[in-house]
Formats: structure tokens, C-alpha cells, sequence
């Protein structure tokens, strides 16, 4: 049990380095890479805590992460960048470096704020719960400093990573069927964003979000 | 054998032949609302006052709070289906819509009924936020079906800030989960409702707390509640009207359901305080947050839009003030909001489509270019401003006595909301008498509106009787609405 | 029945007094002035022959007069024969007390004002519109000055029955004297002033168009109806001063029959007085600008407010 | 009575005791008069479709809220009453100033409705109910502290209704530009359900309460009659002239019911039945002779087609009907002896003079002897004004080629002014049955009476009998007239008017501005006149071709008040509605930050 709590607490720790490395980067395709860095990561957690639990559900969490997370998604985000021809993440609110301190910043907040929630009876691992919830904030950090519409896509799949991430720690995941609900809409939310992210590159010839400030008061 | 599958399943199905069949796409849209709106009616009256009842072996959950949310998505559907008909068919002679996508705006629609009936029926909370992200992902197609720039913009500012925003509900609802678990061991039923609600007492509190306050942002954000409700206005105004009439008066409902359903949950575990307290400040900073922007307004959905921010704010406050009048008072508004809103929605969408614009400056003579809309446009807005004699008046003096018969807080709030309703009331009858009165533009669009008086007058009516005499079916409705909503002091 | 025509009597007869005594009581002040300015002055009949004169005269009517102009003289002079009726003059009861009481007296005072200054209006002069309004808008200072006063000797005498205020300071004799009965009469006085026309306020003897308030009205009027109209506003003069007499010299008013030879005298007293106190204020002091008359009933308000307050709080 | 209303435990709840009853004969005497004015005035001026049926609504909400029995119906019956006087105001509305009276009118009485519900609801905390009959039960165990703000709420409330200064603004501008039978109900009736409230308010719901309540009310009503009857004197518009009248009367209505307020706080019966017997007769007096003023209004309106004072003149001589019933109104209203309004307003001094010398205290004294004196300014001004109204309007020569073609009204409309005016001679004749008939109904109404006159007894004395007054006056009157003849006939002759030696021209005569000229001097502190004089010179030399000569009053409570009030509110949205950026990603941060808060309060 410890040896994989000590895997789940390091594959957490990758997840954030990751996440944090995202910040600071500008290559969109790269971002994309990252995503299913980040999804590969996650399926080894769920398939960690598999082994050690014997949960059999958790295996299917983790072929489901594999196939949705780290292939599915990203596949379309790739469709999509390729239909853009999109190379990069131009002018964002805060420099890469500034980026990155604030991302640490949130990410010890997350510690911070994790540390108070008493989570008896989870998995042991004790980096998990915090990290899960820095990647929701660095997620949301993503959103609201990048003012590509793919950027902030992938922002918002690092915020579900998150919360996936705490859904296998907590609860070693939640009921199957709720959980392939979730997966389906994950992949829905995909889509149709991409939908959305193309139709709006046709009509303002840009995926910049700026042209997207028009409606207002 | 209940009937609440089929309300998914008819939306389901009618999604399907719209696809399949694309000449007979309006028709069988309207076909079907009307089927759900039989059967939501059944399936809602015979919930009120009966005890909850499961079906689909278990998956579906039927009570009076179900019923009401039921109840209210089945007539706000219908209208909004059928009134899709002439809409789309003048949107398509205005070339706003091209004849080859007419089926898909129908195919859309229909399946976000089924998502919007889906979200009060599911038993397993997990699934309900499924139905309420569903709900999310069609509904932004719709409003971005125009394609215009400020669609796309309404749309995108929609799909992102409700999916982030239901990223903190589900990770409200794996707390509730976690904490679940723990009180009823692993178990698929785990997130059931109703054994949930049975063993509220035994969860974590310090896990409900979090939990419930990441569920009522989560949901809050969908229920538009200030200040996450800034995607609102955009998309409630760039929607095609009928998706308007849908957002407003059905989705927002459902995503205050899935609130409601945390608030009893975290109520039963820390007692009525906490949540209550959390209701009443979100729903008095929304009605506070509604007041300028209908004061300085340019654009007559959006207009509707803040009025609707306001009411949810009004309703999650009435929740919070509690107590059995406030409760029925809650519910009773609930119904006459989307009565209301989806009348003043019908109205709007009418006149938008003569002017070509719903930029409020250039709307004017309505009383002129199309009496009836303008009818309802006007006394729609004294209806749902709370001004007597009219249903809202009824609900929102419930309310208020409620708010002024109890604690210090909700007496607070209820001043805020008298207040907030004076203000709104002001401001929105300003824009409309402007948009009513003067003397019509010369150029005008050509559009149709068959049955004009049907959708217009007849939910006005419906108002002004409610407004003084309340049918007893529909009073066991709420009453029973509130037993549901009732928390232990 | 003998009763009720006593009384119907008395009240012709204190009416017929007043009527009677009322050109005389303006001659005697324009003689006391012209002997006061160092002139001969006209005779103390001098009004009467003037009156007479004017009532056996044919009238010339405007021809855009109505009905107004032609019964205003009416309700003028009714009006004030009313108020001669609801004062104390000789007898410490009026002839029509209880009918009417200082309220009403005030009522009767406007109802004759609205009267004139319509007629002012009618015949479509710009000199009638002229007095018209100045009149309106002396009255309109000179009416509450003149009911706060009133309430100041009512709240003191118990009420605003004029006969039984009357019979009340009687009773107290000296005592009736008092910081809230001097300042009530010296604001009752700048009324009388202003409400007979009189220097500061208005300028009975002429007619220059600028300056003029009363006789502006009366401009259209000629013949009988203006002879009527003159008479009418001589009697209010009287029972003016006969009110400021009633309320604060009541001495020697009659109780009983025999009395009343005495109470005559004494009246006749009080009239030269007040007679002589008028041409006093007249000879001493010059117009007023017409704008500045409100100052000048603006004091007589502020000193009613000020019995009014000696009146509550000086015990 | 009562029927099962939209809440639970909610009753519609219907009641009528002595105070509805009469207030329910003012609302039906008037409203049927009216009625019959409005179906000649509706033979040439046409509503729109449903006016009739929005008419009819109105008259019946008014009764309604008269006959209301709990909080609720009340409420239900008086914002009708609102929204369907406020349809009737809109009548007109392609011009803009209708637009803007009819939505200020709307939002004014709605904002006061909603001190009405606030005023209600502590009620219902208190009493755990919302039939007045059960406030009137608990008023004794009500909280003193809670007693007073229920009476503040409810007097902004009620008092906006009743066109109270400072609370008056939409009155002068709705009432006018309503068809003149709306006028008439609206000004006659409609403000009188405002002193309904005030009444039901302070003399039946809530216990006895402090002096300062009564004090509070004495001191509006001064000043809302004194200032009404100024700001009247500086219109020049008949309708909005005779509006702002409506904001005198009821001051002088308000005069009352303050000087019976305070007696019910010191416990004085005979204080309190003569301040209510004058609140009541005035308010049945002002009914008619404003309904009657409205409706006179309304035909010249409909004759002359401008509600322009200076262009009228010589309308007696064309509508001699309509003219002699304005004039009865006329002489009425400004309280002449022997109308009715002089009645009420005797009763009204007389009320102040007695609480003037019951009182013990010197400021509970001086108060209402003071207000006295204001209402005796508020007669004469009124008599101004009325002499300005009647005599710009119906005397001399024709100011415009309209008013020379003026025709008299049709049969209907002077039945229904003829009404009104016999009315008005039959309540001042009758002041007595009247007074004694609004004590019987109102039992602690019922003491001004002494014997066969008006009278206060017992505290004081002075008596008035109007017949006694009204007969000396026509029989002295007449007597002036026919003594004369002793020294002969005499002749008259028709000649011109003397106007130094010209023809006289309409131009050459008194203006309704010029008259009220020394008066807009006199009171220049308090109404502020505002004269905008345009010179224009003739092209190219230093002649003056024409001057154009403007005088209007600034409105103070407008600008300073309400105009104050809604420009903040309409700035401070300016600046929130910034908020609303555009901006995803503030909108993201308003997220985060309500999600940091939450969990904040979570912990």
C-alpha cells in the first residue's frame, strides 16, 4: 500500500510540474502535448491505485482516460489546430515568467487550502489532494491569461484533470456508469468547442478572444 | 408504471426523426412538445402530494420538487417549440437561418428538452450533473446557431464559464460522494438522492460545508446567480428567441434545482443555517446586481435577461428565508417567472423580427407595428415587475412577509428585494413604454406571428387569475413543493 | 315673536348706524388730515354729497362687461352689510351672533375681494387687471396677518364668537391688558390699513394709474353701481375700526337698554380716536412702493405670530 | 367576507364600516357624475380601444380599496387602481410629456406602494396577520419604536397617493394630461383614497401614538397647502393650475386629521371629533368642487383646444353655462362663504384653534395656531388664483381666435357640471345634516355641532349657521341694489371699454403671468421664479425686432429631489454597468474570487 502511495504522491508531483510547465510555454501544439502528458498521467494514477486496491472499476477508468483524455481530445484539438493553422500563443496577459510565479503562488495555495480538508479513509497519498487542486487553479490561471480560444480550452481540460485526479483519490472514483457519463461529456464539451473555436475563427479570421469583448453592460 | 421516461424519451426520439426527416422537422418538434407537455403535466400533478416514487429501476426520481421543475420545462417547452415554428420560418425569409440547417435548430432543441427533463428526474446526483452539463453543451450550439459574431461570442463566453463553473459543482458532488461513501460504505447508491437525503445526518460536515458551497457556485453559475452570471445576459440575448425562452425559463429552473437539492442535503447535515445563510446573500447580491443594468439598458433580450437574474435571485433568496410560506411563495414564483419571462420572451422575439433590430433605440410605435406583442410586452413587464394584481405580486409578497416575519437576515433581504423590485420595476417600464409607445419607423420587416393572441393573452390571463385566485391543484402544487423543500429548524 | 322682531330690529338698526355713520367717519379723517397737513379740507358732509350725487347718476357700462360687473356691487356691499351685523357695536351682542364668527367675518371679507377683483377683470381694462392683482396680492399677507391676530384674541377670549371676546374683555376690565392683546392690535392696525386703502399701503385720494390698488377696480364703475361700490367700501372702513373697537377698547359697550345712549357715545369716541390715529399714520408717512407693501404686512404677520406666541407662553 | 387569496392562509378579506362607507358615497357620488360628463365628453373625444373598460376597472378598484378588509386585497385593489388611472393617463401618449407624467406618475406611486407593503409586512411580523381587523386588535401590544416607523412608511406611502409635498411631484404633471373626466377622478377621488390610508393608518390600525405624528402631519399639511397654492398662482396651464390646487387641499384635509392626531395622543375625544369631522367634510367638499373644476376645465379644453390659460378669455358670454358652474367652483374652492368649501375650512380653523387652546405644552399650541395662519395665507392665495383662473379665462375680450368660436359643451357634460355645482351649494347649505351624517357614520367624528349650527361646544365657542350667512348676503345684497332706487331711476349706457383713448385690443389686457406678477414677487424666495428673455435685433442695426418673454418657476423638489435621485442611481449604474466588460476572463475572476469566498465562509 505505501509503495503505491508513494507512486500515486510522485505521479501527482509530475502532473503539477507539468502543469506548471504549460504555464510558461507558448506552442500551442506543445500545450496540446502536455494535455496528454497530463492524461497519461493520470491513467497510470488510476491504474496505480487499481493494483493496490483491486478495484476493477479503476482499470476501467484508466483504459476510459486513456482512450478519452489522452487520445480522443487531444486528437481533436490537433484537427482543430491544424484547420487554424496555429502555431502559437501570442501576447498573453502575463509573461511566462510572471506566469510562472503566479502559478506557484496558486499552487501553494492549493496546499494551503487542501491541508485543512481532513480526508480520512481516502487513498494515502498526500500529494494528490493538493495537486488536484492546484491543476484546477492553474487551469483557471490558463483561462484567464491566455487570449487564444484553444488556449483556453486547454485550461478548462486541465481544470477537469483536476477534479478527475481528486475523483480517484477521494473516492477511488466515482460509480461507473456516472463515470462514463462524465467521460461522454468531456468529449462532447470537446467537440462542441471545437465546433465553436472553428466557426469562430471563420468569422473574425482570428481565434484571438479579444475580438470576443463586444458584447458588454 | 410511471410515465416520467418517456419525457425524455419522446424529445429523444422526436431529436432523431427531425434529423431523419428534415421537411416534417417543425411539425414533429411541435408534435412532441405537445406530447411532453401532456405527459409532464401527469407525470408533475401526480407527484404533488403522493409520496416520491422511482422508476427506470431506480434511475428516475419523482417528487414534488422533480414535479414542479417537470412541470414547468414541459409548458415552457411547448411554447418555446411551438413558437420555434413561425420564428424559424421567419428567420429563414429574413436569411438569418439557411433552409438546410432548419432541421438541425429543431434537432438541437428537441434534444435539449430531453436534457432540461432529464436533470429534475435522475435519481444518482452524478447523473444530474451529467443531464445539467448536457443541457450546457446543446443549448450553446443553439445560441451560437446564428452564426452572427456576437452569437459565437454569447456562446463561447457561455460554454466556457458553464463548463468551468460545473467543474466546481462535480467536484462539489465527489465530495458529497467521498463523504457519502464514507457514511454508507461503497455503494453504488452512493449518490442516490433519496438514500442520500435519508442519511444527510450522518455526512462529514466540514466536507458539506466545502461541498455545498462549490455545488452552489458550480450551479449557481448556470442558475445565473450574481456574480457568476455574467454569461447570461450575452447568451439569453443572442439566442434565437424560442432558445431564449428555453434558457430562461426552463434551464435556468434546472440548474437552481440541482442548488436546491444540495441546500436540503447540507441543511439535514448542518442544519439550516449555513445554507440558508449562503442562499440569501447570493440571491440578494443578484437582485442588487440586476437593478443598473436594467436601469442603463440598450437591448430589449437582454433587458429580459437581467429581470432574469433578479428572479433567480429572488427565489434562491426566498429559499433561504424558508419557512412554509416562504417555500410555497419559492415555488409559486418559480412557475410565475417562466410563465412570465417566457410570455415577455414570445413578445420580444415578435417585435424583434418586425424591427430587424432589439436594440431598444430603435424599437418603438410596438403599440402600432404588432398590438398583441406589445400588450404582452407591457403588462407582461407589470406582471413580472411584481406589481399587484398580477402572480408575481402574489409570490413576491410571500416572500417578503415571510422575509419580514423572520430573522434579522432574511428581514434584510426582504427589504433588499422590495427595494430591488421598486428599482427594476422603474427601469424596465421606462425601456418598455419607450419601446411601446411614440410613433412606429417607417421601414419595418416582414413577419408573422399566427396565433399571436394565444401565446400572448392567455398566459397574461392565466397571470392575473393566479394572481388572485390560485387553482387548488396548483396550490397543492406548492404546498407540496415546499414540504419537499422544508429543512428541519 | 316680538323677540325675533326686536332683534331684527336692532340689526337694522346697528346696520343703519354703520351705513349712516360711515361716509362721515371717512370725512372726518380727511378733515383731520387737512388740518393736520395746515389745509382747510373739504366739509364733514363732504361724502355724503359726493354718495348722493354718485347714486342718482345714470351709469355708462362696458361693452364687454357680463353679468359679473353688474351684480359685483351687490355681493360687495352685501358682504360687508353682513360683517356690519356680525361685530358688536353698541349692544355686546351682535345682531347675527352665533350666526357668524370672526372666521366667518374674514370669509365675507374675501368673498367681497374675489367679487371686485373679478369685476376688475371683466370689462378687459388693463387698469382693472392692474388693481386685481394688487389687490389679490395685498390681501394675501393682509388676510393671515389679520386671522392670526383674530386667533390670538380668540384663544385668549375662549373663542372666535366676536360678541362673547367682546363680552370677555369687558369682564376682565384692565386685566384684559396684556403683551399678547397689544402686539395682536398693533398688527390689527397695519390691516386696517392696508385693508381701507390707506398711506403706507395705498393712496385713497387718487387715481394715478401706477399707483393705484383700489381704485383700479373700480375704474369701469360709474353712476349708481360705482356709488354703491363707494358706500360699500366706507362701510367696511367702519366695520373695521368697530371690530378693532369690539376687541380691544369693549368698554362702555351696553348690557342693558338703558346703556345704550352711553355705549353711542362711547362708540363715537373710539371712531375719533381711531379716526384721528389714522390721519396721524397718514400725514407722517409717505406711499410705499407697491412692491414694497408686502414688508410692510409681512410686520403685521410677524407681529400676530408674535402675540401669538406671548399668548401661549406668557401665562 | 372574505374568499380564499393566492397564498396560503391568505384570505381575501372585505369589510365596511362607517369610514369606508363614506368614503365609498364620495368615490360613487362623484364617479357616477363623472361617468355622465364622460359619455358626452367620449361623443367627440374617443379613447382608445378598452379606455371604457380601463374606466370602469378604475371607479371599481377604487371602491375596492375602500372596502378591502386585509393587506392583501387592499394592496391588490390599489396598484389596479394605479395601473388602470395610469392606462387612462396614457391616452395621449404620442406626446412625449404625457409619456414622461404617465411613467413618472407610475413610478412614483409604485415606489410608494412599496413603503404601503413594508408599512403592511411589520404589521403582519407583529400581529401574524393580515387582516386589519387584527391589527387593530394588537395595535396596543404594538412596539412604540416599530409604531412610529410603520407610521413614517405608511405616510410616505399613503402620502404620495394623496399628493403630499414633498411627495407630490407626479400630481401636477399626470392629472393634467388625462381626459378630463380622468382628471376629475383622479384629483377629486383618487388622492382622497391616499387620506383614506393615512386615516385607517394612524386612527385605526395603530394605537395612540407620540405627538410628534400628528405635529408631522400638521407641518405637511401646512406646507403642502401653503406651497400648492403658490405653485398654482404660477400656472398658466388650467389643468395643472387646478393640479396643483388638489396639492393644497389636501394640505388643508391633512390639517385636520394632524390637529386629531395629536388630540388622540393626549387623549382628547373633542379634539380629535372636530380635526376629523374637518378632514372628512373637506374631503367630500374638495371632491366635488375639484371633480367639477376638472370637468369645467375639460369643456373649455374641448372648446378653446389649448389648456393655455392666456389664450382664453371671454368665455362667459359663449359658454354661459360652463361659466357659471366654474364660477360656483370657483368661489367654492378659494372657501367663500356660503359654498361648502368655506364650511370645511371654518371647521378646519376652528379645529386648530381649539387644539391651539387645549393644548398645554407651548409647541403642541403654537404649532396648529401657526397653521392657522398658513391656512389662512393658503385662502387668500386661493382666492387670487381662482380671480386669475376665472377672470384670464371668462372675462373680457377673446385672447385667441379659439376661445372667439368657443361653443358651450353638450347637454351631458353641463347636466354633470350642473350637478356638481348644485352640490356645491347644497354641502355648504347643508353643512350641518352633513356634518351631523358624517358623525353618525363616523362616530369619533361626531362632536363639531351646536344645535342648528357648526359649532365647537364644550372646549370653546364660535358658531357659524352657512344658511343664516348665505341669507343675509342675498337679502342685504339685494337691499343695496334696490334702496338706491328711493333717489330715482337711473339709466345705463353701453359704451367701450376706456383704454386711454385706443380700441381695445385683446393684446391690451391683463395677463394671467402679469397677474400673478406682485405675488411671484412677493413669494420669490420660496417659488424662484426663472425669466428667460430673448431679445432679437433687426439684421445689421441695434433696433429690436420682437422680445420674447418667458416666466416659469423652477422646479425645486424636481430638480433638487427627484431628478437628484434618479441621476445618481443613473450614474452609479453607469459605473457598475462596467462590470460587465466583455471580458471572459474577468468574468473568470468573478468566479474564482465567489468561489474563494464561499469556501472562506465554508471553513
Amino acid at each position: 500500500m505505501i509503495g503505491a502511495a508513494a507512486v500515486v504522491d510522485g505521479l501527482a508531483l509530475a502532473l503539477l510540474a507539468v502543469a506548471l510547465f504549460s504555464v510558461t510555454i507558448r506552442g500551442l501544439v506543445s500545450g496540446v502535448w502536455l494535455l496528454v502528458v497530463q492524461s497519461l498521467l493520470l491513467a497510470l494514477v488510476a491504474a496505480t491505485i487499481g493494483v493496490s486496491s483491486g478495484a476493477a472499476h479503476m482499470w476501467a477508468a484508466a483504459i476510459l482516460t486513456l482512450a478519452v483524455r489522452a487520445f480522443a481530445v487531444p486528437a481533436v484539438l490537433f484537427r482543430v489546430l491544424t484547420a487554424v493553422a496555429l502555431k502559437r500563443e501570442t501576447r498573453p496577459l502575463l509573461s511566462s515568467r510572471d506566469a510562472l510565479i503566479v502559478g506557484v503562488g496558486l499552487a501553494l495555495t492549493a496546499y494551503l487550502a487542501a491541508g485543512r480538508l481532513e480526508l480520512t479513509g481516502a487513498f494515502p497519498a498526500r500529494q494528490a489532494l493538493p495537486v488536484s487542486l492546484a491543476l484546477i487553479f492553474i487551469g483557471l490561471l490558463l483561462m484567464a491569461t491566455r487570449r487564444k480560444a484553444i488556449s483556453q480550452l486547454i485550461g478548462l481540460i486541465t481544470i477537469e484533470n483536476g477534479i478527475f485526479l481528486a475523483g480517484l483519490i477521494a473516492t477511488l472514483g466515482l460509480p461507473l456508469f456516472v463515470e462514463i457519463g462524465i467521460f461522454f461529456d468531456l468529449l462532447v464539451a470537446v467537440g462542441v468547442t471545437a465546433v465553436l473555436t472553428l466557426r469562430i475563427n471563420e468569422q473574425f479570421d482570428t481565434m484571438n478572444t479579444d475580438e470576443l469583448r463586444r458584447l458588454r453592460g | 408504471m410511471s410515465l416520467a421516461p418517456l419525457l425524455v424519451a419522446a424529445p429523444l426520439v422526436a431529436a432523431l426523426l427531425c434529423a431523419a426527416v428534415a421537411r416534417r422537422a417543425a411539425a414533429i418538434s411541435a408534435l412532441a412538445a405537445t406530447i411532453t407537455l401532456v405527459v409532464g403535466a401527469v407525470v408533475a400533478f401526480s407527484s404533488f402530494g403522493a409520496p416520491a416514487e422511482h422508476a427506470l429501476a431506480g434511475l428516475m426520481y419523482v417528487d414534488a420538487l422533480s414535479g414542479l421543475i417537470v412541470l414547468i420545462v414541459a409548458l415552457v417547452a411547448a411554447i418555446a417549440a411551438l413558437y420555434a415554428v413561425p420564428y424559424v420560418r421567419n428567420a429563414v425569409g429574413a436569411h438569418e437561418i439557411a433552409p438546410t440547417e432548419v432541421r438541425w435548430f429543431y434537432v438541437w432543441i428537441q434534444l435539449s428538452i430531453a436534457a432540461m427533463f432529464a436533470v429534475p428526474l435522475m435519481n444518482n446526483l452524478g447523473l444530474m450533473w451529467v443531464a445539467i452539463e448536457t443541457t450546457t453543451l446543446t443549448t450553446a450550439l443553439l445560441v451560437a446557431f446564428f452564426r452572427r459574431g456576437h452569437s459565437l461570442e454569447a456562446a463561447w463566453k457561455y460554454l466556457m464559464l458553464g463548463a468551468v463553473g460545473l467543474g466546481f459543482a462535480l467536484f462539489g458532488i465527489l465530495l458529497t460522494y467521498y463523504a457519502a461513501s464514507h457514511a454508507l460504505g461503497e455503494a453504488a447508491a452512493a449518490l442516490d438522492w433519496a438514500e442520500l437525503r435519508a442519511n444527510a445526518a450522518a455526512l462529514d460536515p466540514a466536507l458539506m460545508r466545502v461541498a455545498f458551497a462549490l455545488v452552489l457556485i458550480g450551479f449557481g453559475t448556470k442558475a445565473g446567480l450574481a456574480p457568476m452570471h455574467t454569461w447570461l445576459p450575452d447568451a439569453h440575448g443572442e439566442a434565437p428567441t424560442p432558445v431564449s425562452v428555453l434558457l430562461s425559463g426552463a434551464l435556468l429552473n434546472c440548474a437552481l434545482y440541482g442548488v436546491l437539492r444540495f441546500h436540503l442535503l447540507a441543511a439535514g447535515t448542518l442544519g439550516p443555517s449555513f445554507s440558508s445563510d449562503l442562499l440569501l446573500g447570493l440571491g440578494a447580491i443578484s437582485i442588487a446586481v440586476a437593478v443598473p443594468f436594467v436601469l442603463v439598458q440598450h437591448d430589449l433580450k437582454r433587458l429580459l435577461a437581467y429581470s432574469s437574474v433578479e428572479h433567480m435571485g429572488i427565489v434562491a433568496l426566498a429559499v433561504g428565508i424558508g419557512g412554509p410560506l416562504g417555500l410555497f411563495a419559492a415555488a409559486f414564483h418559480m412557475f410565475n417567472h417562466s410563465l412570465a419571462k417566457t410570455t415577455l420572451f414570445v413578445a420580444a422575439g415578435a417585435l424583434g423580427q418586425r424591427y430587424g433590430t432589439l436594440r431598444l433605440a430603435r424599437m418603438r410605435g410596438a403599440f402600432e407595428v404588432a398590438p398583441l406583442p406589445a400588450l404582452g410586452l407591457v403588462v407582461g413587464t407589470i406582471a413580472i415587475t411584481g406589481a399587484p394584481p398580477f402572480a408575481p405580486f402574489a409570490s413576491e409578497f410571500g416572500i417578503a412577509q415571510a422575509g419580514f416575519a423572520g430573522r434579522p437576515a432574511a428581514l434584510a433581504a426582504a427589504v433588499v428585494l422590495i427595494a430591488g423590485s421598486v428599482l427594476v420595476f422603474g427601469g424596465m417600464l421606462f425601456h418598455v413604454l419607450n419601446v411601446a409607445l411614440r410613433t412606429a419607423p417607417r421601414h419595418l420587416h416582414v413577419a408573422s406571428f399566427p396565433f399571436a393572441a394565444a401565446f400572448v393573452c392567455v398566459p397574461l390571463v392565466a397571470l392575473l387569475v393566479m394572481g388572485i385566485w390560485l387553482p387548488p391543484q396548483l396550490r397543492e402544487a406548492f404546498s407540496a413543493v415546499a414540504a419537499v423543500l422544508r429543512v428541519a429548524p | 315673536m316680538n323677540e325675533v322682531l326686536a332683534s331684527v330690529g336692532v340689526s337694522f338698526a346697528q346696520l343703519g348706524l354703520l351705513v349712516a355713520l360711515a361716509p362721515g367717519l371717512s370725512g372726518l379723517i380727511k378733515r383731520m388730515k387737512a388740518v393736520l397737513q395746515g389745509r382747510k379740507g373739504p366739509p364733514l358732509l363732504q361724502s355724503y354729497f359726493d354718495l348722493v350725487k354718485l347714486l342718482r347718476k345714470d351709469a355708462v357700462v362696458s361693452e364687454h362687461a357680463t353679468v359679473i360687473f353688474r351684480w359685483a356691487p351687490a355681493v360687495y356691499a352685501g358682504c360687508f352689510a353682513t360683517a356690519a351685523l356680525l361685530v358688536p357695536v353698541l349692544w355686546w351682542r351682535a345682531p347675527l351672533a352665533g350666526w357668524g364668527d370672526a372666521i366667518a367675518l374674514v370669509g365675507l371679507f374675501a368673498l367681497a375681494r374675489f367679487a371686485l377683483a373679478l369685476a376688475g377683470l371683466d370689462t378687459g381694462s388693463a387698469f382693472g387687471g392692474m388693481g386685481s392683482s394688487r389687490e389679490v396680492a395685498v390681501a394675501a399677507l393682509a388676510e393671515p396677518a389679520l386671522l392670526l391676530a383674530l386667533f390670538a384674541v380668540a384663544r385668549r377670549s375662549g373663542g372666535t364668537d366676536l360678541s362673547s371676546a367682546s363680552g370677555f374683555f369687558v369682564a376682565q376690565g384692565v386685566a384684559a391688558v396684556a403683551p399678547s392683546q397689544l402686539l395682536a392690535l398693533a398688527a390689527m392696525v397695519i390691516v386696517v390699513i392696508a385693508e381701507t386703502g390707506r398711506v403706507p399701503a395705498d393712496n385713497p385720494d387718487t387715481h394715478l394709474e401706477l399707483t393705484m390698488i383700489h381704485e383700479g377696480m373700480l375704474l369701469e364703475y360709474s353712476g349708481r353701481p360705482l356709488g354703491i361700490l363707494l358706500w360699500a367700501s366706507l362701510l367696511k372702513q367702519i366695520v373695521l375700526f368697530s371690530l378693532v373697537a369690539a376687541l380691544f377698547f369693549p368698554f362702555g359697550i351696553a348690557a342693558a337698554p338703558s346703556e345704550i345712549p352711553a355705549a353711542l357715545g362711547g362708540f363715537a369716541l373710539k371712531l375719533i380716536v381711531l379716526a384721528l390715529l389714522m390721519s396721524l399714520v397718514e400725514s407722517s408717512s409717505a406711499k410705499l412702493r407697491i412692491l414694497r407693501v408686502p414688508e410692510l404686512l409681512g410686520a403685521a404677520c410677524a407681529l400676530a405670530m408674535l402675540a401669538l406666541v406671548a399668548e401661549v407662553v406668557v401665562r | 367576507m372574505s374568499v380564499e387569496g393566492p397564498l396560503p392562509g391568505l384570505m381575501l378579506t372585505w369589510q365596511i364600516d362607517g369610514m369606508s362607507l363614506f368614503f365609498a358615497l364620495v368615490v360613487l357620488s362623484i364617479s357616477s357624475v363623472t361617468t355622465v360628463y364622460a359619455i358626452g365628453y367620449g361623443r367627440h373625444h374617443h379613447g382608445f380601444p378598452g379606455s371604457g373598460l380601463l374606466y370602469a376597472l378604475f371607479i371599481l378598484a377604487m371602491l375596492a380599496v375602500i372596502l378591502a378588509g386585509d393587506a392583501f386585497t387592499f394592496l391588490l385593489a390599489w396598484e389596479t387602481m394605479s395601473l388602470t388611472s395610469f392606462g387612462l393617463v396614457l391616452t395621449d401618449h404620442r406626446r412625449a410629456t404625457v409619456r414622461q407624467a404617465a411613467w413618472a406618475y407610475l413610478v412614483m406611486t409604485h415606489t410608494a406602494t412599496a413603503f404601503i407593503v413594508a408599512a403592511f409586512l411589520l404589521f403582519a411580523r407583529t400581529s401574524g396577520s393580515l387582516v386589519f381587523a387584527d391589527w387593530t386588535a394588537h395595535a396596543p401590544a404594538l412596539d412604540p419604536f416599530v409604531a412610529s416607523i410603520i407610521f413614517v412608511l405608511g405616510l410616505v406611502g399613503f402620502g404620495t397617493k394623496a399628493g403630499m409635498i414633498p411627495l407630490h411631484v407626479w400630481l401636477p404633471r399626470a392629472h393634467p394630461v388625462a381626459p378630463s373626466h380622468v382628471s376629475a377622478l383622479m384629483s377629486g377621488v383618487m388622492i382622497k383614497l391616499g387620506i383614506y390610508g393615512i386615516v385607517r393608518l394612524s386612527f385605526d390600525w395603530l394605537a395612540p401614538g407620540p405627538a410628534w405624528w400628528g405635529a408631522l402631519i400638521l407641518a405637511l399639511g401646512a406646507t403642502s397647502a401653503v406651497l400648492g397654492v403658490l405653485y398654482a398662482l404660477m400656472e398658466h396651464d388650467l389643468k395643472r393650475l387646478l393640479a396643483y390646487h388638489s396639492v393644497e387641499n389636501i394640505g388643508i384635509i391633512l390639517l385636520g386629521i394632524g390637529v386629531a392626531l395629536v388630540g388622540r395622543s393626549l387623549d382628547l375625544p373633542g379634539v380629535i371629533a372636530v380635526g376629523l369631522a374637518a378632514a372628512l367634510f373637506h374631503v367630500a367638499n374638495h371632491a366635488t368642487f375639484k371633480a367639477l373644476l376638472f370637468m369645467g376645465a375639460g369643456a373649455i379644453d374641448a372648446a378653446v383646444g389649448t389648456r393655455d390659460l392666456e389664450r382664453y378669455g371671454g368665455l362667459l358670454r359663449r359658454m354661459p353655462i360652463t361659466g357659471a358652474c366654474f364660477l360656483v367652483g370657483s368661489a367654492a374652492i378659494s372657501a367663500l362663504p356660503p359654498l361648502n368649501g368655506f364650511a370645511s375650512e371654518w371647521l378646519t380653523f376652528q379645529s386648530l384653534l381649539t387644539l391651539g387652546r387645549v393644548a398645554s405644552e407651548p409647541q403642541t399650541a403654537l404649532l396648529p395656531l401657526f397653521a392657522g395662519g398658513a391656512l389662512a395665507l393658503t385662502g387668500a392665495l386661493a382666492v387670487a388664483c381662482f380671480v386669475k383662473a376665472f377672470g384670464i379665462s371668462f372675462l373680457a375680450l377673446p385672447r385667441s381666435q379659439h376661445a372667439a368660436a368657443a361653443r358651450e359643451a353638450g347637454a351631458l357634460e353641463v347636466v354633470a357640471m350642473g350637478t356638481l355645482a348644485a352640490a356645491c351649494v347644497a354641502l355648504g347649505l347643508g353643512a350641518v345634516p352633513v356634518v351631523s351624517f358624517i358623525g353618525q357614520i363616523v362616530p369619533s367624528a361626531g362632536a363639531p355641532l351646536a344645535g342648528p349650527a357648526l359649532g365647537i361646544t364644550g372646549v370653546g365657542s364660535g358658531q357659524l349657521v352657512v344658511p343664516g350667512v348665505a341669507v343675509a348676503l342675498v337679502a342685504l345684497g339685494a337691499l343695496a341694489v334696490s334702496l338706491p332706487r328711493l333717489f330715482g331711476r337711473v339709466r345705463s349706457r353701453v359704451a367701450e371699454t376706456w383704454a386711454c383713448g385706443i380700441t381695445l385690443q385683446p393684446l391690451h389686457e391683463y395677463t394671467a403671468t402679469a397677474f400673478a406678477k406682485p405675488i411671484r414677487l412677493m413669494f420669490r424666495d420660496i417659488v424662484r421664479p426663472v425669466r428667460d428673455v430673448g431679445i432679437v435685433h433687426r439684421v445689421g442695426t441695434r433696433f429690436v425686432a420682437s422680445v420674447d418673454y418667458r416666466s416659469h418657476i423652477a422646479p425645486v423638489f424636481e430638480r433638487y429631489v427627484y431628478v437628484a435621485i434618479k441621476d445618481r442611481l443613473v450614474a452609479i449604474a453607469h459605473v457598475v454597468r462596467r462590470a460587465q466588460n466583455g471580458s471572459l476572463q474577468t468574468y473568470l475572476a468573478y468566479v474564482f474570487a465567489a468561489v474563494l469566498t464561499a469556501l472562506l465562509l465554508a471553513r
